[in-house]
């Protein structure tokens, strides 16, 4: 057993005082709307952040996943909008696609042994052209709304939580008991901290790999059904950037980027500060320009507490 | 050499290459059950990749390698075979606890769970069986000494039933009393009929552990003889192929007032008021068990490492680390590079001067390898120890600290660095060395200093009785 | 042959020509919207500078190591420009007195990444995700959301304008930048340590080398490349826009992409000038050449997959280089 | 496949070259439609060729290509109207007629501008929309889309103005920006209203925001509460045109737009004067021409009666 509590103790501590500050500084923090519109808006990074965690735990990384939402977005929509998909269908249909698009960069990953990021940022632009190639020059207006299971409305809650969030957290959950108490969960730990050393102990490492950048990649076709139902229309644009905000949930969330570190309830945690941060700017007021410099700073702030943590405990 | 049919591990005609490097030239060896087969060689001579051709970590070019009569295959296929190998760097897991560590890959299962509290338990027991503390198991491998770290790789590997164990060099970084466990722990092994693999540079211990010795020279095998059979010189002959001139241990002769000085030099937890002098021309040790705190007295003094209080005084220093691959080697660089980039100045690269440079310490350290432009990650570790030590003779420092120069170093090799360490001394170079390699500390240091639990508990001086030291570093009084 | 795939410098030179050979055979016989002539090619160059010197500044923060990346690079293209915008438009300053300002600018800048980096210790895509916000919010900001045109900067167009078919910057600002680039990596004791502290930062330190002020000055000096884009992006386009460098997908990403693709090591303490060099020509060539080959709009949807395509394979073939060679 | 030579002998077809902003929007796909429209009946040659991202750097690529390409006329909608300067500049030095449409480049050599709709005419009819279910008062908010969009901003500075002026009792509250992301433009239109429990309008400012914001007022339960105007394209602004979660979309008719372009385009060429005003078609019978500016017409008001004329 790792002792992971740190990190997360930080977030939390970080949050309540926010939470708190703004609770008492606004009037409307925590009104319902509020929390649900943010829960509901964080529940895309959260799901994705959840596949995210544990590829970055293997020293890998994913940047292609938001071209890769952007192929789910415009498969899924067409087909919602041409045929009489169901609800289960729909998402099904998701994740088969994003599974198919994470499987490949897991292929390429864990044969092609060079790091992750360069295979990623080709697959980036391949899932991009594909992407661009399905949307044939027109975005997908008029989908049906039985996506809106997972969106941000009033369909999308049951007893006033979003359903979206539910799954989020249920997923996280979920990681979080792999990876801390499966074995071939460990082993993407050990994988993360040392890689040959982990073959050698008959790790089976390129299965693992496989793994992980697929579980990624269905996750980013749960998310993308998530979007859909909280946008309806689905353009081109769809997905540019994501990635930058799943990895700062990540590594706010104490996941370290070099590997064999890190948690699924961090990323959780990091998430949610980010969707706060970016809902409070409004909530009070200030320009909306902004609240990247807040993201920024709080980026810092999350990650400073937690190297002047581990700095002290190496003084020890 | 005769085939035995009741050998439990065979190989015949083993080749292996890297690139233009012939690691072994057609090796036959064999390990019968219940014998401690010795595996000696200089360095370089093909033993860690013998090994990894057994271990599955290597595919040989050529050759068979069978485990009771089936063939072998990767890590996986040799592990389930019951083939467990304690590598010569230990391939642990720094953000895992030890527990993990040891059972990492096969882990003990409840319910397709983790067992946590099983293995935790086993994994204690088998700490205490190593004389480890049973406190480690819960710890972070990374917040080990490399010492415990290597220990802590032996335990994994005798974590679970091994018809073969194979261990490349587990003493080089041990104390005596750690090996004498480490040798109870074999014993018990090869009692149960268990074949062992053993590597080692020392080659004292030979006698005391292994059945048979097989000598390995340029990837070959120059001898396979029942250790009774064999004198430790004529082990040392057959290694470097020539005979060997005994050394004359020359005194140095230090002069003037001391370059190093360091006053009440204190750490948490780790020191407490370490005072010491070092002279111009004069080698003073601090010798201390593993985990005593040696070393992280020499990394303070140094200045990477930190102290919470106290005063050092030095002139121009430098330092030979202890773990040559991590704190060492510059491995995707070349030679020259490795040796020239401790002593660069001024603003732009003198690149005819560092090739010079590096040529005048290839030849007068006797480094093997093609030339300066050869990249170091294809020398072996012995010939990557020389050009390290290289690096910090450039500059011809006042004052060099020297930790396990020699650990992992074949006796050739280790004869010539002790050659160099006093020709530098004798140029007036003040040494500090730390090492915990007794024969080392006796044959080169002026003044011991003995630490125990990071305090300096006794100082000898040149000619004290090596019993008393080991007395003093191991505590009991 | 052997060489040729293990040599990424050799292999990217040989992709490239083959590129070019190709191009002008495919657009002399009609298969093109236009020829693919040397004017073309030169005009083309346009795009080359930038990306050419933000993939020179990813390669040395990449270089120093302990997963050194800067995310920030078009954030600190976009603010810098807004500065320089303000420094020539709106203060009057002297042209070469705001290039100074510029160059001090993105230095500062660098050395917040630098400092969060190499003193703080933050992993550098954390420092440099958090700075490409912060700078990237601020130069929004500074001029609410406007760019500067005033006529000050729309004169600085004459410094980017063309000798012979060259664009003027070439000559300006890129051959400067890359040949003290190239000084700075192979023939200065800094780019030798720059090396070292990458290759093996515990081996940095045992060996005396100041890892935090080595690995500190990448990130300035990454900055200070930022800059001069800034400087060019602003007189190319004759205005200074606050989102210069992060509209669409950034300047950042492009710029890893070819010190990658240029055979920069991910790890550290490995990577050429020549390679970001050839890589970004290549990737420019390939892209103006990709735009004439579809009259529509298709070509911009190409030049994705071919980019992709590049990336991918070439990572692929050094998979198999390395499988041969064990 | 090999690229068809102009025919042997007979006059060139003029070669009009139009570049968006970027690819693939419904927007400028529909004007893309009416242009090849315009081909056909003009018997010219359309070329429709944009990036993937709304990046100046990206146009001026593809402006190159097309200038290599030696069309007749080039016609951009710019990103930055300020960066396209230069690179026009070279166009025109080349004998290529230069033209700008949907979003002027007015320091450029840009012969004219094809305009869908005054500024004034855009943002007076987003203000008076709004302000007739809002009764002409109360608290509103904008949604906008990039931070840096010139023409967007431009409406919007018009618009405060004019609401500040007509409108009196009417309060701008925030402007935000969410990007060309719908979901964003939703969920940030929800903390507008979470952060202002007392709003009670909303505009969208571009076409991915507009159906933004009417979903943020559908999904909020605040239907007949809160109203919402946008610039949106038909088929998006469809279902809540219908529900009344959106009062009104206010655009043009882009095919048309795309048509008067083209039908530009080949007058420049053609060196044919353009008048006062214009019968360019069935569609655009008089068509005004005025200090360089080709206006469209009047702004389109798409209502729950209207949207179901357009596709696209
Ligand atoms: N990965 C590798 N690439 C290239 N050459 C290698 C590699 N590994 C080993 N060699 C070469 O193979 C030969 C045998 O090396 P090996 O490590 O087996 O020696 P050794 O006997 O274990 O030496 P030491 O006592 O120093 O550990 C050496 O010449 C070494 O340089
Ligand atoms: N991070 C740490 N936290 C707590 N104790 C530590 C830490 N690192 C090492 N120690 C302990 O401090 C003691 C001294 O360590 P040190 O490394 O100086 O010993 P050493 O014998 O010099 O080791 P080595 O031979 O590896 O250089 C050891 O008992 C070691 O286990
Ligand atoms: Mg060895
Ligand atoms: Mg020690």
């Amino acid at each position: 057993m790792t002792k992971t509590e740190g990190q997360e103790v930080v977030l939390i501590a970080v949050l309540a005082v926010l939470w708190l500050a703004l609770g008492f500084g606004t009037d409307t923090f925590f009104a319902a709307a509020n929390l649900q519109n943010i829960l509901a808006t964080v529940a895309p990074v959260t799901i994705i952040g959840v596949g995210m965690t544990a590829v970055i735990v293997t020293a890998g990384i994913d940047v292609s996943v938001g071209s890769a939402l952007a192929v789910v977005m415009v498969v899924v929509a067409q087909m919602l909008r041409d045929t009489e998909l169901a609800l289960v269908p729909a998402i099904l249909l998701g994740l088969g696609v994003g599974g198919v698009l994470g499987a490949i960069n897991g292929v390429l990953v864990a044969y092609g042994r060079v790091h992750a990021i360069i295979i990623t940022f080709g697959t980036l632009n391949i899932f991009r052209f594909v992407a661009l190639q399905i949307f044939d020059g027109k975005e997908v207006a008029g989908v049906p709304a039985i996506l809106e299971f997972l969106g941000g409305g009033a369909e999308g809650r049951s007893f006033g939580i979003p359903h979206a969030w539910l799954l989020a957290i249920l997923l996280a959950a979920g990681m979080w008991f792999y990876m801390r108490h499966a074995p071939t969960g460990r082993h993407l730990y050990a994988i993360g901290g040392n890689a040959p050393a982990a073959r050698l102990a008959g790790i089976r490492v390129t299965r693992r790999l496989v793994g992980v950048y697929t579980i990624t990649g269905v996750l980013v076709g749960l998310a993308a059904c998530c979007v859909i139902g909280g946008g309806g229309l689905v353009g081109q644009s769809a997905g540019t950037g994501l990635e930058l905000q799943v990895i700062a949930a990540v590594v706010i969330g104490g996941t370290s980027i070099l590997g064999g570190r890190g948690s699924v309830l961090g990323t959780v945690l990091g998430a949610l500060l980010v969707g706060t941060v970016t809902s409070a700017v409004t909530l009070l007021g200030w320009r909306s320009e902004l609240t990247a410099l807040f993201i920024g700073v709080f980026i810092l702030l999350a990650v400073g507490a937690d190297l002047i943590r581990e700095r002290r405990r190496r003084r020890l | 050499m005769t085939t035995t049919t009741d050998a439990l591990l065979t190989l015949t005609g083993i080749r292996k290459h890297y690139g233009g490097v012939y690691a072994l030239q057609g090796v036959d060896f064999e390990v019968r059950p219940g014998e401690v087969h010795g595996l000696v060689g200089a360095n370089g001579a093909g033993k860690s990749t013998l090994i990894k051709i057994v271990s599955g970590a290597e595919k040989a070019d050529e050759g068979t390698a069978s485990l009771n009569g089936e063939a072998l295959g990767d890590t996986v296929k040799a592990l389930r075979a019951g083939i467990a190998t304690v590598y010569q760097d230990p391939q642990l897991f720094g953000e895992l606890t030890v527990a993990e560590n040891v059972f990492v890959g096969r882990e003990l299962r409840r319910n397709y769970l983790v067992d946590w509290r099983e293995q935790q338990r086993r994994a204690t027991e088998l700490l205490t069986s190593l004389g480890l503390s049973e406190k480690l198991a819960g710890q972070r491998v990374a917040d080990l000494s490399v010492a415990e770290q290597q220990l802590v790789s032996v335990a994994k590997a005798l974590a679970h039933e091994a018809r073969i164990l194979i261990l490349d060099e587990p003493s080089a970084i041990l104390t005596d009393r750690e090996i004498e466990t480490l040798f109870t722990a074999i014993r018990t092994l090869k009692d149960r009929g268990v074949g062992i693999i053993y590597v080692s540079h020392r080659l004292d211990e030979l006698a005391q552990i292994t059945d048979r010795v097989t000598v390995l020279r340029d990837g070959k095998v120059v001898a396979s003889e029942p250790t009774k059979d064999l004198t430790v010189r004529q082990i040392a002959e057959l290694m470097v192929g020539h005979a060997i001139n005994g050394t004359t241990a020359e005194a140095g002769a230090p002069q003037g007032e001391p370059v190093l000085r360091v006053e009440d030099l204190n750490r948490r937890n780790r020191f407490t008021n370490v005072s010491l002098e070092v002279r111009p021309g004069e080698i003073v040790s601090l010798f201390g068990l593993v985990g005593s705190g040696t070393g992280s007295i020499a990394r303070a003094i140094y200045g990477v490492e930190p102290a919470d209080s106290g005063t050092v005084r030095t002139g121009q220093t430098a330092m030979l680390p202890g773990d040559r691959s991590r704190q060492g080697v510059f491995a995707t660089k070349t030679v020259g590079f490795n040796i020239s980039i401790a002593s660069l100045k001024g603003l732009w690269l003198k690149r005819k001067q560092e090739r010079r440079t590096a040529i005048e310490f290839i030849e007068r350290m006797q480094i093997k390898t093609p030339g300066p432009n050869a990249l170091i990650a294809t020398l072996s570790g012995g010939n990557q120890q020389k050009v390290v030590l290289a690096r910090q003779l450039v500059e011809r420092p006042e004052v060099l600290v020297l930790e396990e120069p020699t650990q992992g170093v074949d006796v050739g090799a280790k004869e010539e660095i002790h050659g160099l360490v006093r020709d530098i001394v004798g140029q007036g170079t003040a040494v500090l060395l730390v090492s915990s390699d007794l024969p080392e500390v006796m044959s080169l240091a002026e003044k011991i200093l003995v630490v125990r639990g990071g305090r300096i508990t006794a100082r000898f001086d040149r000619g004290a009785a090596q019993a008393d030291v080991l007395a003093a570093a191991a505590g009991d009084e | 042959m052997k060489r040729l795939i293990t040599d990424r410098v050799l292999l990217l030179f040989a992709l490239l020509v083959i590129l070019v050979v190709w191009m002008s055979v495919l657009g002399a016989n009609g298969y093109l919207v236009a020829p693919y002539d040397a004017d073309y090619l030169l005009s083309s160059l346009e795009s080359f500078v930038p990306l050419c010197l933000l993939g020179l500044a990813e390669l040395l923060v990449i270089v120093s190591g302990r997963g050194g990346i800067d995310l920030s690079v078009g954030a600190m293209v976009s603010l810098v420009g807004m500065m320089f915008g303000f420094m020539v438009g709106f203060w009057h300053w002297p042209v070469w007195l705001a290039i100074a300002g510029a160059l001090v600018a993105g230095a500062v800048l660098g050395a917040v990444n630098g400092f969060l980096v190499a003193w703080l210790g933050v992993p550098a895509l954390i420092a440099t995700l958090a700075t490409y916000y912060a700078f990237t919010s601020l130069a929004l900001v500074s001029n609410n959301n406007a760019p500067i045109s005033t006529q000050p900067i729309q004169d600085l167009h004459s410094l980017t304008s063309t000798v012979g078919q060259v664009p003027l910057q070439v000559f300006t600002f890129l051959l400067p930048c890359a040949v003290l680039a190239w000084l700075l990596a192979n023939r200065t004791n800094y780019g030798r340590r720059l090396y070292a502290v990458g290759t093996n930062e515990a081996a940095a330190k045992f060996a005396g080398l100041p890892v935090v002020s080595i690995r500190f000055r990448a990130y300035v000096l990454s900055g200070m490349l930022s800059a001069v884009v800034a400087v060019i992006t602003v007189a190319q386009f004759a205005s200074a826009r606050p989102d210069a460098g992060t509209v669409g997908n950034g300047m950042a990403l492009p710029a890893i992409t070819i010190a990658i693709l240029g055979g920069t090591a991910i790890t550290g303490g490995i990577g050429r000038v020549g390679g970001v060099l050839i890589a970004s020509l290549f990737v420019v060539w390939l892209n103006a050449g990709i735009l004439l080959a579809f009259e529509d709009s298709r070509g911009s949807q190409y030049q994705l997959l071919a980019l992709g395509a590049v990336l991918v394979v070439s990572a692929l073939l050094n998979r198999v280089t390395l499988a041969r060679r064990e | 496949s090999k690229k068809e030579q102009p025919p042997a002998g007979g006059q060139p077809r003029i070669k009009v070259a139009f570049v968006p902003k970027l690819q693939g929007i419904p927007y400028f796909e529909a004007m893309n439609t009416g242009g090849q429209k315009a081909a056909q009946e003009l018997g010219i040659d359309w070329i429709y060729k944009g990036g993937t991202t709304a990046d100046p750097g990206a146009q001026t690529e593809i402006l190159k290509s097309l200038i290599q390409q030696k069309v007749d006329v080039l016609v951009v909608a710019p990103n930055d109207p300020d960066s396209v300067v230069p690179i026009l500049a070279d166009a025109a030095s080349k004998g290529i007629k230069v033209l700008t449409s949907d979003t002027d480049a007015p320091n450029s050599v840009r012969e004219l501008f094809v305009n869908q709709a005054t500024a004034d005419g855009i943002a007076h009819s987003v203000i008076d929309s709004l302000m007739a279910p809002m009764g002409g008062k109360g608290k509103y908010a904008i949604v906008s889309c990039g931070q840096t969009a010139a023409n967007l901003n431009t409406w919007i500075g018009v618009q405060k103005r004019y609401a500040a002026e007509k409108y009196p009792n009417a309060t701008l509250v925030d402007t935000v920006y969410a990007g060309e992301d719908e979901a964003k433009g939703v969920s940030m239109a929800k903390d507008l209203l979470n952060a202002h429990p007392d709003l009670t309008g909303l505009i969208g400012q571009c076409t991915t925001s507009a159906p933004g914001v009417a979903k943020a007022v559908r999904e909020a339960g605040k239907l007949g509460k809160v109203f919402t105007v946008g610039v949106g394209t038909p088929n998006s602004m469809k279902p809540y045109l219908q529900d009344g979660s959106s009062s009104t979309s206010i655009l043009w008719d882009v095919e048309q737009l795309g048509y008067l372009t083209a039908w530009a385009g080949a007058k420049v060429k053609r060196g044919e004067a353009i008048q006062a005003s214009n019968n360019v078609s069935a569609k655009l019978p008089a068509v005004k021409f005025e200090n360089k500016m080709l206006l469209l017409g009047d702004p389109l008001k798409l209502t729950k009666d209207n949207v179901g004329d357009y596709d696209y």
